[in-house]
């Protein structure tokens, strides 16, 4: 990893003198997200596909469905397995390579995000218990990173698990089989995050490279679509009691706005 | 709120007994032993040190790095010793989590190494290693603007409660590990797998806050006896 | 020569529909993208930056890197995201395709890297990926000898013929990746994966070469309205 | 690994000074281990643990016990797999990452000890022939370094062979399964090493770090109970015939004092 | 990688020279390989093995089979797996460690020269379809590196493959066991490969060391015993459309050449 | 002592036939090739030169680095190339039995690098590897203070015997590399596989001490011969 640092600190200064007067450098409301597309089926080899951009910031997910055996201690259960990577393409600051601490950070949420926010029923992806399930892929690409990688590849994946379908298997002679007719994946929820950072005391949503670089202190909060929070990572900084609150009501708002976003492309999801 | 529900007899908002130790290791710079409930934990702390390669030091700062580590033998199925990825993320949150107290700027150019390693995993290690961590800073000397002090809460069977075994946490509906500063009354770190309302939310982060300081209060403690300890044979000498 | 045979309804000489962008990364300093048919790649550029570890820097030139990679969900069966060793031949040979075409010795002690990451594949990608590189890289505003551009023939059926598809790719006879710099009449990647007679080959290249420069003049066309347009938005300004 | 030397020049110095005067720097005798502790059950989740202490340095290990197939080539053997790392908290000199050279060796001795030692009988622990037996997994742990790093890895995994119990293994329909029942290990010997350095032609047993990193050679030698060599490594410098011939001598009385110390801990060890 | 210049800048300048005047450093007409020697059998205990010495350059390929499943996707087919290491023992600029882009490429190419030259008829390999086939492993080792290692690992890894006979298998009770007799391999035909550079704007065959670091352009060109071109790799530089026909021609002869040596040691191949 | 009781019809104080080459390589600075029964090893030598990276290198001494290898098809099974931990472990016993021989602080801050690489295996490979290497660290012009010569001893059906082969090595009671400078009758590597009384390592050891010697003569006559052919070489010019 590079250690170059790729927000001089005269931006740096500039952004703690904003937002120390409640405003940002690209002259955004402090709780609103930069545009956000969402483009489905961009990859109709996969099972399921997303393109997403927030802002300058796009990320990329396929889902690739397979039949395998579910692991020992879950006989009852489908396997979800998550991947992520910042592809070096996406920064000057990232390397080729198997993936560092900050894309296992970006792939543990996505997949806590996923798993803990109930968005799959795994028991239905069950076809012979104890041998024989659905292996669910997640692949999740970081393609251009200005900010909040973590919203993108989050929201990436779930519009790519929404994209997706699946196979029918049929069981025949003890052995599945999977065949051309295609049905939806059982989803159950709809669980999406919103990433707050807090800058010369202020609280903002969806932060640039730039506001991420400035940070005092960073915390991703996902809710499902009873806004129940379903996940929490607090990854840079510390943060007041009643910081912590107010980020919390912060990005409920901003999730249920991201999630009109999403049901303009998948009018099913809630 | 309290009578007894928990599977070990325990009250809903009751720690598991816990048992520190300071200056356990000889070699390294800082050293501390936690037990919380069958949960084990050594953390050792080399430094303020050089860096290598020296390219990753920083010019006005000290870097802290950190291996959160499950022996094999720790958990109920032998564990590969490679690293997960679960090691590799808690690794990175437990790092974010202490050099939040550290004054690192009187170290430029030097790492501090937090090595923790769990011996037996029954729930809360990430947290009693925090805790662990906390007395080991302090057993290398090197200056903290506050105690950090960790316990994980959850939502199990229907009601949050504290420090959850390992089999508490396999059965829970949301877990929620929390690391403060408790005199600075500042979060350092706070995670939640499942789910919780913000009703919920608000009682099990209550309750961490409580816990914290109780446990806080047992580091003091083991602080204090320790320093005895060395003062006592300093006079003997 | 020019009859419907083949599985797509094209003709043996026939290109699938190309289409290119250029400039749509915001971080890199040049980038690209190809659809070839189904075939999908994406291309960055950085660079000439310096060189990490330093002692890789030449003195009187710059150094190419390039890795060339697929996405998990690019292939039929999920591809695993560790490179194979065709990933990391395809990476060397890219790299020698598209170094022979930039002018070195104006970068000393630098380095230019090429990443090229297939999102799907559909037969062609090195070729796809090389023309994407190239454009990219004059995106980068990196000077080069000539553009270079990349189309793969083959034997299929007894028939030779231009651009296959990833079907046709694993029934073929042979399979020939060719990259030229058209201007210049060289040849900067060749590779053959199959058998050949002398004549067919040389049916074969004759192909390639009518086939990238047409594709070089696609390049060119879409080079030209990009510079449009950005000559547009200045003004505008 | 850091080339730093942790042991002054200085200090070399005086350790090949005393030496030389038949003298060692904590004025242990020349043939006397530091004080041993061994604690059993350290780990109750594991299958058998031991920590042990020699002088400030400090081992852990611990044993997991599973069932799975044998190698292909001894269809009628358990498994036993002997891991050993030396844990960056055990020194400045370690660091994270897989098991570098030393680690390795160690591993090797320890291996070679229980095994070649004859420590476990492993043809008792097979249930079905070719198919299913017990695999033994031992973790050793250095944990604090002050030198002899070689016995404490191997008395620390001795003993946490000694403290294991293996549950009961059925056979029902052709599978193995584990119940709660426990049983003792296999035991057939009691091998343990020591470890002998030569510094300023003098031969002592037990180096401190101190002295192993002033030492001008090395040899770790086994026994098991019957004083029959089970094990040699000279893993540093050049020995005279004599000297080898002595070190054996000294390290055979060595280990049959160690094995009083296991003794006090496992009453029926020999 | 070691990135020091093993070939002086002088003696590069003396190479070119040469070409200029269509000579070469060691007297070697434009078109001639150096001295091949081809041993046959030089590892008995690999199923077949060769070591070939073209020049300086000298490189051994050992044939291992065993019975193993084959690809999901090819159940109708042996497997072959080709392995090309660059021993460290070959070069000052050879590391130890998994192969380096160079090592790949050349296995790559010695894996398709056998493959796609249809070496070995894969059907002929299985004994249980989509269960139980041949598998074959080529292992070839550059041992010492003065240039043209590509030649020098192809003609091993043939020459190996010429060697090698293959214990028959018998099926009973479902499973396939290999017994002692042998047979030889299904060989269908005989690609071979010649390597030439571009000095000067002169086209050579069989580069040495100081050649191959001075060359301006390298192809490999592989042809079977009907003259088909059954492989091409062009690995360095640019080429004119003109030189790409002339090198055909060049490395045609050269092939059907290197068949002659071949033959006198396998007098069966074609 | 001497009736012939092994499988092969040795006695069991005979070595297998022996062949040492010197000077095989053209680019080593020192090789030599031993064959031994059916074991046979390459070894080159790189050096004294320069370190990378350089921090590993010492002020006032060289060192020595050691690679001991089994190629895939120097076994009944095929090896996986990857280094196993029996590997790693010869690899390093290697590097000190030769580096105590070798007159280190000739060269400071430079490296000698050994590569030892088993062609075929069937019994005492690494013994054969560091006769071979004492040869060709002379080849390499290296200066040592003696040779060092290896041999295997074991305990097989109850008797003590020389130089075992694989299969006597899989069935033997014990089994016990030394390798020695044997002018300076200096032990520079010793192990012990499997058990021995006091009384039969005294046996078996001085049996391998007079082994080596053996093998240290058959060293020194291919010293002899190559210099020898070396000066005719030179004259004949």
């Amino acid at each position: 990893m590079s250690s170059r640092l790729i927000v001089p600190e005269l931006t740096k200064r500039r952004v703690r003198e904003l937002a120390s007067q409640r405003r940002r450098i690209d002259k955004r409301g402090l709780t609103e997200f930069r545009p956000v597309t969402i483009e489905r089926s961009v990859i109709p080899q996969a099972d399921g596909s997303a393109l997403v951009h927030i802002g300058h910031t796009k990320a990329i997910a396929g889902v690739k469905i397979d039949l395998g055996q579910p692991y020992p201690d879950m006989p009852n259960a489908g396997v979800l397995a998550v991947n992520v990577e910042l592809m070096p393409l996406a920064s000057p600051t990232f390397e080729p390579g198997p993936p560092d601490e900050r894309a296992v950070e970006v792939a543990r949420i996505v997949d806590r995000t996923i798993r803990e926010g109930k968005m799959l029923d795994l028991e239905e992806l069950v076809i012979m218990p104890g041998r024989e399930v659905y292996l669910i892929f997640v692949d999740a690409y970081l393609v251009d990173h200005d900010g909040n990688m973590i919203d993108a590849c989050v929201l990436a994946s779930i519009a790519a698990l929404l994209d997706a379908t699946m196979r029918e298997a049929i069981v025949s002679e003890g052995k599945a089989k999977l065949i051309d007719e295609r049905e939806p994946l059982p989803i159950r929820h709809y669980p999406l995050t919103a990433t707050i950072c807090r800058i010369s005391d202020t609280l903002i949503v969806d932060p640039t490279l730039e506001e991420e670089e400035t940070a005092e202190a960073r915390i991703t909060i996902g809710f499902d679509e009873e806004d129940r929070i379903c996940m929490m990572q607090h990854s840079i900084g510390t943060l007041r009691y009643g910081e912590l609150y107010q980020a919390i009501n912060i990005s409920r708002e901003a999730v249920s706005r991201l999630r009109e976003d999403l049901r303009k492309v998948f009018p099913d999801a809630r | 709120m309290s009578e007894i529900v928990r599977r070990d007899g325990r009250k809903i908002d009751e720690l598991r007994p816990i048992t520190m130790k300071i200056g356990i290791l000889d070699k390294a710079d800082g050293s501390a032993y936690i037990e919380q409930g069958n949960t084990k934990v050594l953390v050792a702390v080399y430094g303020p040190r050089e860096v290598h390669p020296r390219h990753l030091g920083l010019p006005e700062t000290a870097i802290v790095r950190c291996r959160y580590h499950m022996a094999p033998f720790s958990t109920r199925e032998r564990k590969s010793p490679m690293p997960t990825r679960r090691e590799v993320e808690l690794s990175k949150i437990i790092k974010e989590a202490l050099a939040n107290a550290i004054m690192l700027n009187l170290y430029p150019r030097t790492t501090i190494d937090i090595f923790v390693e769990v011996l037996q995993a029954d729930g809360g290690t990430r947290c009693a290693g925090i805790t662990a961590a906390s007395l080991a800073l302090a057993d290398a000397g090197i200056p903290m603007v506050d105690l950090v002090t960790a316990c994980a809460v959850g939502k199990w069977n229907g009601k949050i409660i504290v420090d959850l075994t390992g089999e508490e946490d396999e059965e829970c509906e949301a877990d929620m590990p929390v690391a403060l500063m408790p005199n600075l009354e500042k979060v350092t770190l706070i995670q939640l797998n499942g789910r919780l309302t913000s009703d919920e939310f608000l009682e099990a982060f209550n309750l961490a806050v409580k816990a914290c300081k109780l446990i806080g209060e047992l580091q003091k403690a083991t602080l204090r006896n320790y320093y005895e300890k060395i003062k006592e044979e300093v006079y003997e000498q």
